[in-house]
């Protein structure tokens, strides 16, 4: 049987995917290997400022659950049950021994339970620094920058610990360089799949970001360079499809059986799918105090989120300026099991969408989820609804 | 308005049960308040009992309303599932905070609660000490349009991590509370079109002091044996004048009425129930919708609740006794709201040694968590900050699950069960240690 | 004449029926699905082409539906059974607007327009107390068998509250009473009565309007009948016989037929064309 | 002397008779079906007969399980909990954790050297994970659950059973099998799912060795294979595991028959004498059910008690 010919795109997107798919972290492994004094710091969804961590020199790695391919197995019994997935599957992550490779774990309040989960990391893995970055929940105070900017600092302080050397400005600026290039590639994937999503799905586009949550983001702008470069030149024509932002102010991530079976029956041309990495919405300026630079474009030039309060961004507009902006017809929202922020925006967004007339599907997932007979059949009738008659 | 004038029928000894007359009556007068206010229209703010800043409200003459409040009433009132089904019928999932979803529904409703008509909000404010507090804020904020204030307390950063006054980065941090309060004040000034009165914040900061150190009398009292109250059923009473008359003179002499009458308990030796066998500290708070029968699956056992983690977060850390300088009161606020604050959200950074050094202060045979679903600030940690003292410390406990509003998430039998076996474990414990004693 | 065949492929039975181009139900054939979904759509197939007494290749075009929709071989097109309740509800009742559809796992509220066009619809919760299989379950448990469940709940006087949420922990909920002495009518209805209950939720959360329209296995259990009426204080449409358990294939047939309409008012409609969509989808 | 023991699952009565050597002399076991006070008073009687007894001279008899409070002849109830706790020791001395899958809830205990209850953990809300489960499993395959151990073992590539409802769990098997898959292998999912959240309990209390399973379930040889892997340790499985509740209740009847300094079981019956107490409870706004009168006799009463104890003061 002939070996069917790969295109330079299939390559990059299979080693993306095996990388940011095994919760196994090889891509970290190979990296503290190839760094035998190198440090890495993992934190938890939804944003954190990677760059005071990459200037130290030090790997930042994203924890974000382990999907269906990790059972809470030891977690479940430190958890009620009451608790979303990703945050037992994180614990599980280091019950099982599988993240011993950080040096410290950060989290940030976006919610009751990513709160609490750094005690929980602190009391059970000791010798592993593990924190709380507060960002600011009231974005809209005079003084929210100024302590921004000195919350940065004390993280910064630690992670000079950490890593054992200063962080001078010139490193900062050079890693908001790096993240601003990364940030500049990623907003061009998201473009292909606005403009001509036949040629790229979003379940590839996923996988083209997600890996850069375990690896450097120099290695990363090389992969998303090497992707972006090869896209236009895919074969793929345009078919008859709905049209649908896909809304989920994912923190826990939705299985990539979820993402395919909505592609099946839709083009899914935009969406906040790992919405941290995409948090900032124009490039930091590399001028100036880099730490002042950060928090003001967290506060001023950010994107949006369940997760956080701002008068400036009511999340419902928020959302339908996404939608005119991708020139969806549809929208899919989605909310995690057991996720209070997730599930109290849902209803603001049903409502408005009512209002507005756009079709809109609700569907609740959890990313430990194995079985979609259900979810298909209720995709398949949204789709139905939309196009027969 | 004088606390003397009784309503309930006199008891012999009238100190004793005077708290709960009070309270009780306190608790209407506050809801016929609120009741006039919807009426007229005055203005009015939504606050939550942790961190009400009610220090600087009630300086502008706002009313209080504790959303929290209304519907842990909805719940002891046994009509909670109807709002909890409003809300649903709406949208709002199954997952979704129950304590939140029974406020929808009233609202829904037509903000009528069952102990009067709710006003509208003026203002809303919100600190991040439960972070489900923000996604409520911005619900009213859609109803009413109603101005939102965040209230951003940073809480402690990591184990080990806390900060004291002085140092620089709790003054860091104690300065970006401090201009919010600011902040804050421009708002109420804005909304109510009333002067902000530097004067009655001074008082209303003293007021609290009084409150503050009698309560913590109050808690103290508690050590005793018997106990003179029951920090589950009684506390609910304390915590809501707590929470309604915080910073107010009614507020102030109520709770030091209160310390007369635990001090007169425990001279005479009167505990809440006949035979108090086995003293427990509670984690979480009760399932209100079962309230009643919560307690009596206790009581049965001659258990009483001698101390509640509940008390210190929903009392608004008043447990520990603050103390405010009135001569710098925004300063002064700023650092106490800090410091409570983060004993009640960073708790995951140290609860089991606070909890351990309760059950020994309060002499308790036993830990009780109730994990609810509603409330993830308490309980996502619950398991294992047990199994860490179960572990470490040998502190008996019992872990059950349900929720505070949602009658649906109660099962008598489960709960009778796990109880029943936990206390037969307590009698073995206990006896084991009679017959070593004997020798 | 053209002729059509809808096939519902269920978790338990797997029914079809045969429309020719005036709606008419000219053959109908209902066989056990049992594991193997392909070979109960051969059956069934073979069986309605049979009850009509068509040969294979006098059928037009073949649409599929339910939870085996995509292991029927002979299919033109799968359409979900969301999308065939709506249709053959709206058919039989041209004023449904809201389409309940109670079966023994899943429970399906939908509300359609004025065209009988999905608008917005909500599936149960995942979990049985909400779906037939918790009445099997009571039912089973008290020796009674799930046929019974209606002519006895029929007759109960003063109904109990089921309150458990986990049908499963429903059985103790059941002792209790039983030992209370209840009898096992007023135990049934109330069971019924708690399934109605969390079916009106379902039905509030798509928005319902009248007409409301019942159709699905439980369709035929005139204790539920009974208890959805109650629930709704509102007539509600049934459909005569077992025609509420064969409304997915009738969706399906009606649903083929129009898209058969659609191929040739586009001229696409050739023997040809037929013979390659069904290659492109089999 | 003859003591008993009658326990009242929610699918099944065992009852016990014992001497006062500890030894078991008779035993029944029966379905519990609809009417449970019946059940109790057969299983009783059937456990007389075998001892070759009359009830008449049983002395104290002991309920527990579900269906406990039912067991209207009984003389006290102990919960199950405790119960396992005592039978696990009684079989196997040295046991310190015991894993009971029952019916409809499953638990974790770990005990004390007396068989004293240190800890324990049950599931929570739903049935997901119990032994029903395999009772579901068995009727969507129409397989008797005796079948369902040995048929799991020959599994090659387990699949992977997620759904957390019982009644479900049918669902999801018949899907796998309608997706091709073998028997064996769902069977083995759906054993594993069950050993899995079996086991987060355990960790809950902690697995301390020696690790006694109890319950209708031990008979699953597939069971306890998976846990013995699992857990990496030797399980204790009795011939009598399926009447550990009701042998644990027939110790408890003994102890109190021979009432001894016996504190446990003193401490247990407290509750019954305070149910008169229970209105003593000085309760709140928050709780509108009691009337202020009663709660005023209530602080009266208390009163005289906190005199009379400040009276005993010397």
């Amino acid at each position: 049987m002939a070996v069917a010919v790969r295109s330079g795109f299939e390559t990059i997107l299979e080693r993306c995917s095996e990388l940011a798919e095994d919760v196994t972290y090889p891509s970290v492994k190979r990296w503290r290997e190839a760094h035998p004094d190198g440090h890495a710091v993992g934190h938890f969804q939804v944003y954190f400022p990677e760059e005071l961590i990459h200037a130290a020199g030090m790997l930042p790695v994203t924890l974000m659950g382990a999907g269906s391919r990790l059972e809470a197995k030891q977690a479940d019994s430190h958890i009620g049950s009451f608790i979303c997935s990703i945050c037992r599957t994180s614990l599980e992550l280091g019950f099982s021994g599988r993240v011993g490779f950080l040096d410290a774990f950060y989290t940030t309040p976006i919610c009751d339970v990513a709160r609490n989960l750094a005690g929980i990391w602190g009391r059970n893995f000791k010798g592993m620094t593990a924190e709380i970055l507060y960002l600011p929940q009231n974005a809209n105070a005079r003084s929210a920058g100024q302590y921004l900017r000195d919350e940065y600092a004390r993280v910064m302080a630690e992670l000079e610990r950490i890593a054992g050397r200063p962080i001078t400005k010139a490193d900062l600026r050079r890693s908001i360089g790096i993240y601003n290039e990364n940030r500049r590639l990623l907003r061009e994937l998201y473009r292909f799949k606005r403009e001509t999503p036949w040629l790229l799905s979003t379940t590839e586009a996923y996988l083209l970001a997600k890996v850069g949550t375990v690896m450097p983001r120099e290695e990363h702008n090389e992969i998303l360079r090497g992707a972006l470069a090869e896209i236009p030149g895919r074969g793929g024509r345009r078919q008859d499809r709905v049209r649908v932002v896909f809304e989920g102010g994912f923190c826990e991530q939705p299985p990539l059986d979820m993402l395919q079976l909505i592609e099946e029956a839709c083009y899914i041309v935009d969406d906040d799918l790992l919405i941290g990495m995409r948090w900032i919405v124009d490039d930091v300026p590399e001028t100036g105090d880099p730490l002042q630079a950060l928090a003001q474009s967290y506060l001023e030039h950010s994107t949006y989120s369940c997760v956080q309060h701002d008068d400036r961004k009511p999340k419902e507009e928020m959302l339908l300026r996404r939608v005119e902006g991708s020139g969806a017809e549809a929208v899919i929202l989605a909310a995690a099991k057991m996720c209070e922020p997730g599930l109290d925006e849902q209803v603001a967004y049903q409502k408005t969408l009512e209002e507005k007339k756009i079709p809109f599907l609700l569907l609740d997932f959890e990313e430990k989820m194995t079985a979609f007979e259900r979810m298909r059949m209720e995709v398949e009738t949204f789709v139905e609804s939309i196009l027969f008659d | 308005m004088s606390v003397r004038q009784a309503s309930a029928p006199q008891l012999e000894d009238e100190v004793i049960g005077r708290g709960r007359r009070d309270g009780n009556r306190l608790f209407k007068e506050w809801y016929a308040e609120l009741d006039a206010a919807a009426a007229a229209g005055a203005p009015s703010a939504y606050v939550f009992v942790m961190g009400s800043i009610a220090e600087i409200l009630k300086a502008f003459d706002i009313n209080l309303v504790f959303p929290e409040i209304n519907s842990l009433q909805m719940a002891v009132r046994k009509v909670s599932l109807e709002y909890l089904n409003k809300a649903e019928d709406y949208g709002y999932s199954t997952d979704v905070c129950g304590y939140v979803k029974a406020d929808v529904g009233m609202h829904l409703g037509g903000a009528r609660h069952p102990n009067g008509r709710i006003p509208k909000p003026s203002i809303v404010v919100a600190t991040n000490m439960c972070n489900t507090y923000v996604k409520w804020v911005e619900i009213w904020q859609r109803m009413y349009g109603c101005k939102v204030f965040v209230l951003d307390i940073p809480g402690q950063r990591g184990i080990g991590w806390s900060t004291q006054p002085g140092s620089e980065q709790f003054e860091n941090d104690r300065r970006y509370v401090q201009s919010q309060l600011e902040e804050l004040i421009e708002a109420c000034a804005v909304v109510t079109g009333r002067p902000f009165k530097l004067q009655r914040l001074q008082e209303n900061l003293a007021h609290v002091n009084g409150m503050a150190a009698a309560w913590r009398a109050v808690l103290e009292l508690n050590q005793h044996i018997p106990a003179p109250f029951n920090a589950m059923a009684d506390g609910l009473t304390y915590m809501g004048v707590l929470s309604a008359y915080r910073g107010t003179a009614t507020g102030a002499r109520y709770m030091t009425e209160l310390r007369q009458e635990m001090e007169r308990k425990v001279r005479l030796g009167i505990g809440t129930i006949a035979e108090e066998r086995f003293r427990l500290h509670g984690v979480g708070p009760a399932c209100y919708s079962y309230f009643r029968r919560f307690l009596e699956l206790f009581q049965d056992w001659g258990a009483v609740f001698v101390n509640s983690e509940y008390l210190a977060y929903a009392g608004g850390g008043l447990d520990l006794g603050i103390q405010f300088d009135v001569e710098r009161p925004l300063e002064s606020l700023a650092e106490q709201l800090l410091i409570t604050g983060r004993r009640s959200m960073s708790n995951m950074f140290f609860s089991q040694d606070q909890l351990a050094d309760a059950v020994r202060d309060w002499k308790a045979d036993g830990i009780v968590y109730h994990s609810v679903k509603s409330c993830r600030t308490v309980s996502t940690g619950m398991a294992d900050s047990r199994e860490y003292l179960t572990r470490i410390k040998d502190v008996p406990s019992l872990f059950v699950e349900s929720d505070l509003v949602d009658p649906r998430l109660w099962s008598e039998a489960q709960f009778k069960n796990r109880i029943d076996a936990f206390f037969e474990a307590l009698g073995g414990r206990k006896a084991a240690a009679l017959v070593a004693a004997k020798g | 004449m053209i002729k059509v065949v809808g096939i519902d492929v269920g978790a338990t039975y797997t029914k079809a029926f045969v429309l020719d181009e005036e709606r008419r139900v000219i053959g109908r054939s209902m066989v056990k699905t049992g594991f193997n979904l392909a070979g109960a759509a051969e059956r069934g197939y073979a069986e309605v082409l049979a009850s009509a007494g068509l040969a294979p290749d006098e059928v037009d075009y073949v649409a599929s539906t339910g939870y085996g929709r995509y292991m029927v071989p002979m299919r033109d097109l799968q359409i979900t059974e969301l999308t065939c309740h709506a249709k053959g509800a709206f058919f039989q009742f041209p004023n449904t607007r809201t389409v309940l559809d109670v079966g023994g796992q899943t429970v399906k509220a939908i509300k359609v327009d004025e065209r009988g066009k999905v608008r917005s619809f909500r599936l149960n919760d995942k979990c049985a107390a909400g779906t037939g299989a918790f009445l099997e379950k009571t039912a089973r448990y008290m020796g009674l068998d799930p046929a019974e469940i209606g002519s006895l709940a029929i007759v109960s006087q003063h109904p109990v509250t089921i309150s458990s949420v986990c049908a499963v922990f429903a059985e103790s909920e059941v002792i209790n009473h039983l030992t209370s002495g209840t009898s096992p009518e007023d135990i049934m209805y109330g069971a019924v009565l708690s399934l109605a209950g969390r079916a009106h939720q379902l039905m509030k959360r798509v928005g319902m309007d009248p007409e409301f329209t019942f159709c699905g296995g439980m369709s035929r259990n005139e204790a539920f009948v009974k208890a959805i009426k109650h629930e709704l204080q509102a007539p509600v449409n049934v459909p005569d016989g077992d025609l509420g358990h064969f409304n997915g294939a009738l969706g399906a047939g009606l649903l083929a037929l129009d898209r058969v309409r659609k191929l040739q008012a586009a001229g696409e409609w050739t023997e040809r064309s037929r013979g390659a969509a069904q290659g492109v989808v089999a | 002397m003859l003591v008993a023991g009658v326990d009242v699952g929610s699918t099944q009565t065992k009852a016990v008779v014992m001497d006062e050597r500890r030894r078991v002399l008779g035993r029944s076991l029966i379905d519990t079906g609809g009417i449970v006070t019946a059940a109790a008073e057969n299983a009783f009687q059937l456990a007389c007969s075998d001892a070759g007894t009359t009830r008449s001279d049983v002395a104290y008899v002991v309920g527990t399980g579900y269906g406990r409070y039912k067991v209207t002849f009984g003389d006290t109830q102990v919960t199950e909990i405790s119960c396992h706790a005592r039978g696990g020791q009684y079989l196997f001395p040295r046991t310190r954790t015991v894993l009971d899958i029952g019916g409809q809830d499953t638990k974790a205990i770990k005990i004390g050297p007396e068989g004293q209850v240190l800890d324990f953990c049950m599931n929570d809300k739903c049935a997901a994970g119990t032994g029903r489960f395999l009772g579901a499993a068995a009727m969507a395959l129409d397989i008797s659950l005796g079948e369902l151990g040995p048929l799991a073992l020959v599994a090659r590539n387990p699949v992977k059973i997620t759904t957390t409802c019982t009644v479900f769990a049918e669902t999801e098997i018949i899907n796998w099998l309608a997706r091709g898959k073998k028997v064996e292998d769902v069977l083995m999912g759906v054993h594993q799912a069950i050993a899995t959240r079996s086991i987060s309990l355990l960790r809950r209390v902690g697995v301390e060795d020696e690790l006694t399973f109890t319950g209708g379930v031990t008979r699953n040889v597939a069971m306890v294979k998976i846990l013995e892997e699992m857990l990496e340790t030797h399980l204790n499985v009795s011939e009598e595991a399926h009447y550990m509740g009701a042998i644990g209740a027939s110790l408890f009847a003994l102890e109190k028959a021979m009432t001894g300094a016996a504190g446990a079981v003193e401490a247990m019956t407290v509750g019954a004498r305070l149910d008169s107490a229970r209105a003593a409870v000085s309760d709140c706004e928050v709780c509108p059910e009691l009337p202020d009168r009663k709660f005023r006799d209530a602080q009266e009463r208390l009163i005289q008690i906190g005199r009379m104890s400040e009276a005993a003061k010397p």
